[in-house]
C-alpha cells in the first residue's frame, strides 16, 4: 500500500507544453505514472508524447477522469493554476513551481482550507510511490518500494536520506516532498496522518529545517497521534540567525522558536530520534524495522 | 528585498502615512543644505540595511549647522557593522510624548497576515514580543478578504491606545496593510509611530520587505533594487549569478544543489569540525557554464581554504556538473585551493567518467567529502 | 418554546449611540429583551439607556456574555459591521440596516457560509418571541405567544399577517423578518427547518414576495422535509415585469422563475395553500390547529 | 440606475475596452458633424433608457450626410416606448463576421456574482437564456476573491469562442469584471461583442447598471445619474422626494409604507376588481410632511380616481401620519380625489383621534379599505 498516490492515480500536467513539463511528462510516463492529460489555454486538441491536451484543467478531468494534477506552470501564474486545479474534484495538487509569490500562496491557502484537496507544495519535487507512480520531478531510480514513509521540505535532501535507506536495502511506501515555502498546502502534520493509517508503514523518516514551526508542531502531533516509530533530521543547524538560506522557508527569526535547537528539542521530547548526519537517520529507521 | 529607510519612507508618504519632512544626502554640504531647508533641529541617519543603527552611532541629532557638519562627517563613510555609510537622511526631528508600534507581517504557521500594534514602540519590538507578548495586539487577517476597517480599529482598542488617537492609529494600520498587499510586501512595518504633542502621529521609522518572487510584477520598487542591495561584494556577484548566496565566517567553501542537501552540508562541515565558508545553491537543473561560475565565486573569498562540491542530480545532471568542474579548474596551472567533489543521483556515472580526477578529489559519500574537505582545510591552517 | 431568541438571549446593539440604535435600544429593553451591552468604536465606557456601551463587538461579547447582536450602523459600515459580529462566536445577528450595497453582503454572506452564525437581514424588521425577546423593530403590541411559526421577506406585511392571526386569537412561537433584499443570511429554507424541529410551532405562515427564487427552493424543501403545516402568500401578484418594486428583491426578471404565479404554483405543488388576501392566510392557519 | 449606452461605453473604453468611435449629438447640426469626424457609415443610436430600440426605430444606418440627417430628423424628438428623443449616439458602423455576448450579474440564489459568455450574441440574450441555456457559458464567482483569470478563459472555451479570439475575449471579460467590482454594478453586458473581419473584439453596445444603494461611494456614477433618468415626470419627482414610486396602467391610487404590504394592497386592489394606478412607499417612519407629498403625488395623476392609504405601523406613527393627511388635504375646497384611510399599528387610536373624517374615508380592515377605494373608483368611471 502507499498514500496519496498509487497506480490508479490518473494524472492532468498542467503546463505539459512547456519545457520542464513537456521533460518531466516524459520523465513521469517513463517510470509508469498514468498521465492521462494536459491542460494549456489554446492548446486543447494538441497532444504532447501521446497525452490529449486540454484548454482548461475541468475539461481535462471531465474527458480524462483524472484525479490527481501536477503544476508546472511559471510563478506569475501558478497560483491561478492552483485555484484552478482546486476548483476541480482533484485529489491531489501536486505544485512543482519555485518562485511563486507569498500572497498568491496566502490567497491559495485560503481556497485550499475550503475544500478536501491534498496540495503538495509549491517549490517542491513532488511525490513517489515506489514502483507505481511519480509525480514530480524526483529520480524515480533512487527509490525502491518498501515500508518507510517519508516526508521532507527539502527536494535534494530528500534523495540523500532516501539515497542512504536504498543503499541498505530499505525501501519507501511513499516519499512525499512538501517543499520549503513559508506557505504550503499539506504539512508534515496531514502526511504524518497519512502515514500512520497506512498500514504498511512501519517507519516515517521526517525531514524538516530552520524557519516556522511546523516540526515543533509536528513533534506535538506525533507526541499525540503517532505510534508508528518517527526518526528525525533538522537541516540548518549552522545557519546564522536572520539570514535567508535558499529556501524563503528557511529563516531563523531569531527568536525561540524556528531554530534547529527549538526543532530538535521538539522532536525528542515527542521521543523521535533526530540524526547528526543522514547516514544516522537511516541508523534510527533501520532500528525500527 | 529590505528597502532603505527612505525608500519606505517615500512609498508611507505616498499611500498618505505621515512622515517627517527629509531629504536624502550623500555629502556634507549636501546635509547642510538639506538642515537648512527643513529646520534644525535635524536627526541624520545612516541609509544601511543593518538593524540597531542608532546604538552604532548611525543616527546623531543636530540642533544647528555646526552640529550637522560634525554629524555628517562622522557619519558618511563610517563603516556600519561591515557597511559603507554612502547615504544619510536628514530629517525634520520631531517632538514626541509617545512612541507606538505598528507592523503587517506574515504569520507563517496560520498561514495568512497578521497586523500588529502596541503602544510599547520605539524600543526594540522583538524584545517586547518576547519578553510581554500581550503588549502586542495582534489580528490575523483573511487574506481573500483583505483587513476589515473593523479588524484595524479593535487591533488599536486591544493594544489600549489613548481613543482620542484611535481613528488615526486605524487609519495608519489601514494604510499599512493596503501597501503590504498592494506592494508585495513580506514585512511592512513603523517603529516607532511618533505622537506628538498636539495628538497627531507621524512615522519616524519605516520598514519594508518585499516578496523577492514578486519583485516581476512590482516594477517601481525592482527599480529601488539596485540601491537596496549593498554591503557585500560577493553577494551582490552572487545576486548578478542568480545564485542563492550566504557568506558566512568559516574557511570550508560549499557548494551545492538544493537549500536543505547545501545546509546539511554546512551542518556537516561543522559537525566533522570544520567551519563553513559559504551556503552557495546552484538550483535545479545547472548547466556547466552555472557549475563553473559557482566555483569561480568560491575561489574569490579569500577565507576559502577548501572546497566541498556536494551534488545530488534530481534535474541537475551528473555530466553537466563534471563538464563545469573541469572548465573551472582546467583554466589554473596549479589548482588554488583543494576541491572535494561527490556526485550522486542523475547521470553520476557518466559525470565521473568526465571528471577530470586530476585537478579534484573524489569522494563517494556526503559523509567522506565533508571529512576530506575539513581535513584539507585544517592542514592550511596549521 | 421558540426559535433563535428566547428570554436566555443576550443582546448586544451595535451602533447603540446612534438615534436609531438608541430609540430601538429603549423599545427592546421595554419589551423585557435581555440588552446587555452596546458596540460602538471610541465610545467604550459610556452607558446608553443603563447599558454599557465597549469598544468593539469582540470586548462586550466578552465582558457580557453576549450570544446575539442587533446592527442598527449606517448602510455604508453595515457590511463591516457585520463582518465584525460574524468574527466572534454570537449565535446570531441581526441586520436592520437597509440600503446596504449588495456587494458588500455578496462578500459577507460568503463569511456568513464559514461560521455557524445565523444572519438574520439586512433590510429587515428583526424577529420576536413573544412576551420573551425583540430584536429588531418589529411593534411588539400586535403579537402574542401562541403556536404559529411566522416568517416573512417584508416587515409591515409580516405586521398585517400577524395581526390576522393575533385578531382571532392566535398567537405566534416565533416571528422571523429575514429582510427583502436580494442578498440575505438567514432564508425561508433556514426558518422553515428550525420551526420543524420546535415542538411547540404547529403551524407556520410564510409570506414571500416576487423576485429571485427563494419561494420556489422554499416549496421543494417543504415538500420533502416538512411536515408541520405551512400556508402561504405572496405579494407582487399585480407587479409589472422588469419594474423594481421598493425592495430590491422584488424585481420579476420576466423569465419563467421569480413570477408570483411560479411561486405560487410552486407551494401548492408542495401542499401549501396560499391565501389571495392576508384574510384568508389566517383562514388556513386556523384551519391547521 | 441604468447608464446610458454612451456613457457605459464611456466607462468601458477608459478601461481598456475597444469601443467604437462615437459622438454624443443632440441636433441634426451636431449628428452631421460627428458624423463627418467619424467617417461614413455610422449607426445614430437614440440614447433611452429602453430594450428594443432598434426594432422600435431607434436605431439608423448612416451611409452619406443625406442618410445622416433623414435618420437625425427621425429620431431626434421622436416618443420612443415612451421616453423623448434628446439625445443620439453617432457612432461607427463596425464590419463584423460574428457577435459574441460577455456579461456580468448576480445570481441572487448563489448569492454571488455570475460571467456570462455566448457565440450567441447580437439577439435578445434572455431569449436564448430560456431557449438554449446551453449556449451561454456561466462561470460563478467568489466574491471574496474576484474573478480568477483561469475563470474568465473557462467561461470563453466552454462558451466555444474560436480559439484565435478566446485571450482577446477573456481579457474583455476580466476587465468587465472589475468593472463590475470597481462600480458597484448590478450588471454590466455587452451584446454584441462583434468580431471584426481582422479578428479583434469592439463592444457594439454597453449596459452597465449600478447598485443604487452603493452610489453614496461611486461619485462619478452619481453625476452621471441626473442624465440617466429619465422618461417619466412624477418617476422623477419620487425620486426626488426619495419615495419608492412606480407608475401604472390603473385608476385607483395607492399609498402604503413598507415594499411587501404596498404590493399586497395592489393585489388586493385587483383581486377586488380594481386596477392600480401606482405603486408608493413612504417607507419607514414617515413624518407628516412626506405623507402629504405623497398624496400630493398620487393626486397629480390624472388616471389616478380614488386613493387607498393603507398604513400599519411599526416605526411609522399613526398620529403623523393622520397629520399629514390632513394637512394635504386641508388645503382644498373641494377634495379631487376620494380617499379611503386605514390606520393600524403603532398609534392608530391617536391618529384617528386626530384624522378629519370629513376628508377622508375610514375603514378598520384592509380588505374593507381597498373594496372601498375600488368601488368609488368604479363609480367615476361609470
Amino acid at each position: 500500500m502507499s498514500v496519496l498516490v498509487d497506480d490508479d492515480t490518473r494524472v492532468v500536467v498542467q503546463g505539459i507544453t512547456g519545457g520542464e513539463g513537456k521533460f518531466h511528462t516524459e520523465q513521469m510516463l517513463a517510470y509508469g505514472t498514468n498521465v492521462v492529460a494536459g491542460a494549456v489555454p489554446g492548446k486543447g486538441g494538441q497532444e504532447v508524447n501521446g497525452v490529449p491536451v486540454y484548454d482548461t484543467v475541468a475539461e481535462a478531468v471531465e474527458a480524462e477522469d483524472a484525479t490527481a494534477s501536477v503544476v508546472f506552470v511559471p510563478p506569475a501564474f501558478a497560483g491561478d493554476a492552483m485555484f484552478e486545479a482546486l476548483d476541480t474534484d482533484l485529489d491531489l495538487v501536486v505544485a512543482i513551481t519555485e518562485g511563486v509569490p507569498t500572497q498568491d500562496m496566502a490567497r491559495v491557502n485560503k481556497r485550499l482550507s475550503e475544500t478536501d484537496t491534498y496540495l503538495l507544495g509549491p517549490n517542491c519535487p513532488g511525490l513517489i510511490t515506489p514502483g507505481e507512480a511519480k509525480l514530480g520531478i524526483l529520480p524515480g531510480n533512487i527509490f525502491t518500494s518498501g515500508e518507510v514513509g517519508l516526508v521532507s521540505r527539502s527536494g535534494t535532501l530528500t534523495y540523500q536520506v532516501v539515497d542512504n535507506l536504498t543503499q541498505r536495502g530499505i525501501g519507501q511506501t511513499t516519499a512525499i516532498g512538501i517543499g520549503g515555502d513559508p506557505i504550503i498546502g499539506t504539512t508534515f502534520i496531514d502526511a504524518l496522518e497519512l502515514f500512520e493509517n497506512d498500514p504498511d508503514t512501519k517507519a516515517i523518516a521526517m525531514c524538516g529545517e530552520i524557519g516556522g514551526e511546523d516540526e515543533e508542531e509536528a513533534a506535538a502531533y506525533i507526541d499525540e497521534h503517532v505510534d508508528t516509530p518517527v526518526a528525525g533530521f533538522i537541516a540548518g543547524r549552522t545557519a546564522p540567525p536572520g539570514k535567508r538560506m535558499g529556501h524563503a522557508g528557511a529563516i531563523v527569526s531569531g527568536s525561540g522558536t524556528g531554530t534547529a535547537e527549538s526543532k530538535i528539542d521538539a522532536l525528542n521530547d515527542a521521543g523521535v530520534p533526530v540524526g547528526d548526519t543522514p547516514e544516522e537517520v537511516a541508523d534510527h529507521i533501520e532500528s525500527f524495522l | 528585498m529590505k528597502l532603505h529607510e527612505y525608500q519606505a519612507k517615500q512609498v508611507f508618504a505616498d499611500a498618505g502615512i505621515p512622515t517627517p519632512d527629509s531629504q536624502l544626502a550623500s555629502d556634507v554640504d549636501g546635509v547642510l543644505t538639506a538642515a537648512d531647508e527643513i529646520g534644525y533641529p535635524v536627526a541624520i541617519k545612516a541609509q544601511v540595511q543593518v538593524g540597531g543603527r542608532g546604538k552604532a552611532g548611525g543616527i546623531k541629532l543636530a540642533a544647528d549647522a555646526d552640529e550637522a557638519r560634525e554629524a555628517a562627517d562622522e557619519i558618511l563613510g563610517m563603516d556600519l557593522k561591515g557597511y559603507h555609510v554612502e547615504q544619510v537622511l536628514v530629517e525634520q526631528a520631531v517632538d514626541f510624548t509617545d512612541e507606538l508600534y505598528v507592523g503587517i507581517t506574515l504569520d507563517r504557521g496560520a498561514g495568512k497576515p497578521v497586523a500588529m500594534v502596541s503602544t510599547k514602540g520605539g524600543v526594540d519590538i522583538e524584545a517586547v514580543a518576547e519578553e510581554t507578548p500581550e503588549a502586542i495586539a495582534q489580528e490575523h487577517i483573511d487574506p481573500s478578504f483583505g483587513m476589515h476597517p473593523y479588524q484595524a480599529r479593535k487591533a488599536v482598542y486591544d493594544a489600549g491606545v489613548d481613543k482620542a488617537l484611535a481613528r488615526d492609529v486605524s487609519s495608519v494600520l489601514s494604510t499599512l496593510y493596503d501597501l503590504w498587499e498592494r506592494k508585495d510586501g513580506s514585512d511592512a512595518e513603523i517603529n516607532p509611530l511618533m505622537v506628538t504633542g498636539d495628538g497627531e502621529v507621524i512615522a519616524a521609522d519605516a520598514v519594508m520587505n518585499i516578496d523577492e518572487d514578486a519583485l516581476f510584477r512590482q516594477p517601481e520598487l525592482a527599480e529601488m533594487e539596485e540601491d537596496a542591495a549593498g554591503g557585500d561584494e560577493l553577494e551582490a556577484k552572487a545576486s548578478e549569478y542568480g545564485f542563492d548566496y550566504v557568506r558566512l565566517e568559516g574557511n570550508v567553501g560549499i557548494i551545492g544543489n538544493g537549500a536543505g542537501l547545501v545546509m546539511t552540508t554546512l551542518d556537516l562541515v561543522d559537525h566533522y569540525g570544520g567551519s563553513p565558508a559559504n551556503f552557495l545553491d546552484v538550483g535545479g537543473g545547472a548547466k556547466a557554464a552555472r557549475i563553473a561560475n559557482a566555483l569561480d565565486m568560491v575561489f574569490a573569498d579569500e577565507n576559502v581554504d577548501s572546497v566541498v562540491f556536494n551534488i545530488f542530480g534530481g534535474i541537475t545532471r551528473g555530466d553537466e556538473v563534471a563538464k563545469g568542474i573541469n572548465e573551472a579548474l582546467g583554466q589554473f596551472d596549479e589548482i588554488p585551493k583543494p576541491v572535494v567533489v561527490r556526485l550522486a543521483g542523475t547521470n553520476w556515472e557518466e559525470g565521473m567518467e568526465i571528471l577530470n580526477e586530476d585537478l579534484v578529489t573524489v569522494e563517494a559519500t556526503l559523509e567522506d567529502a565533508v571529512k576530506r574537505a575539513v581535513e584539507y582545510a585544517s592542514e592550511v591552517n596549521q
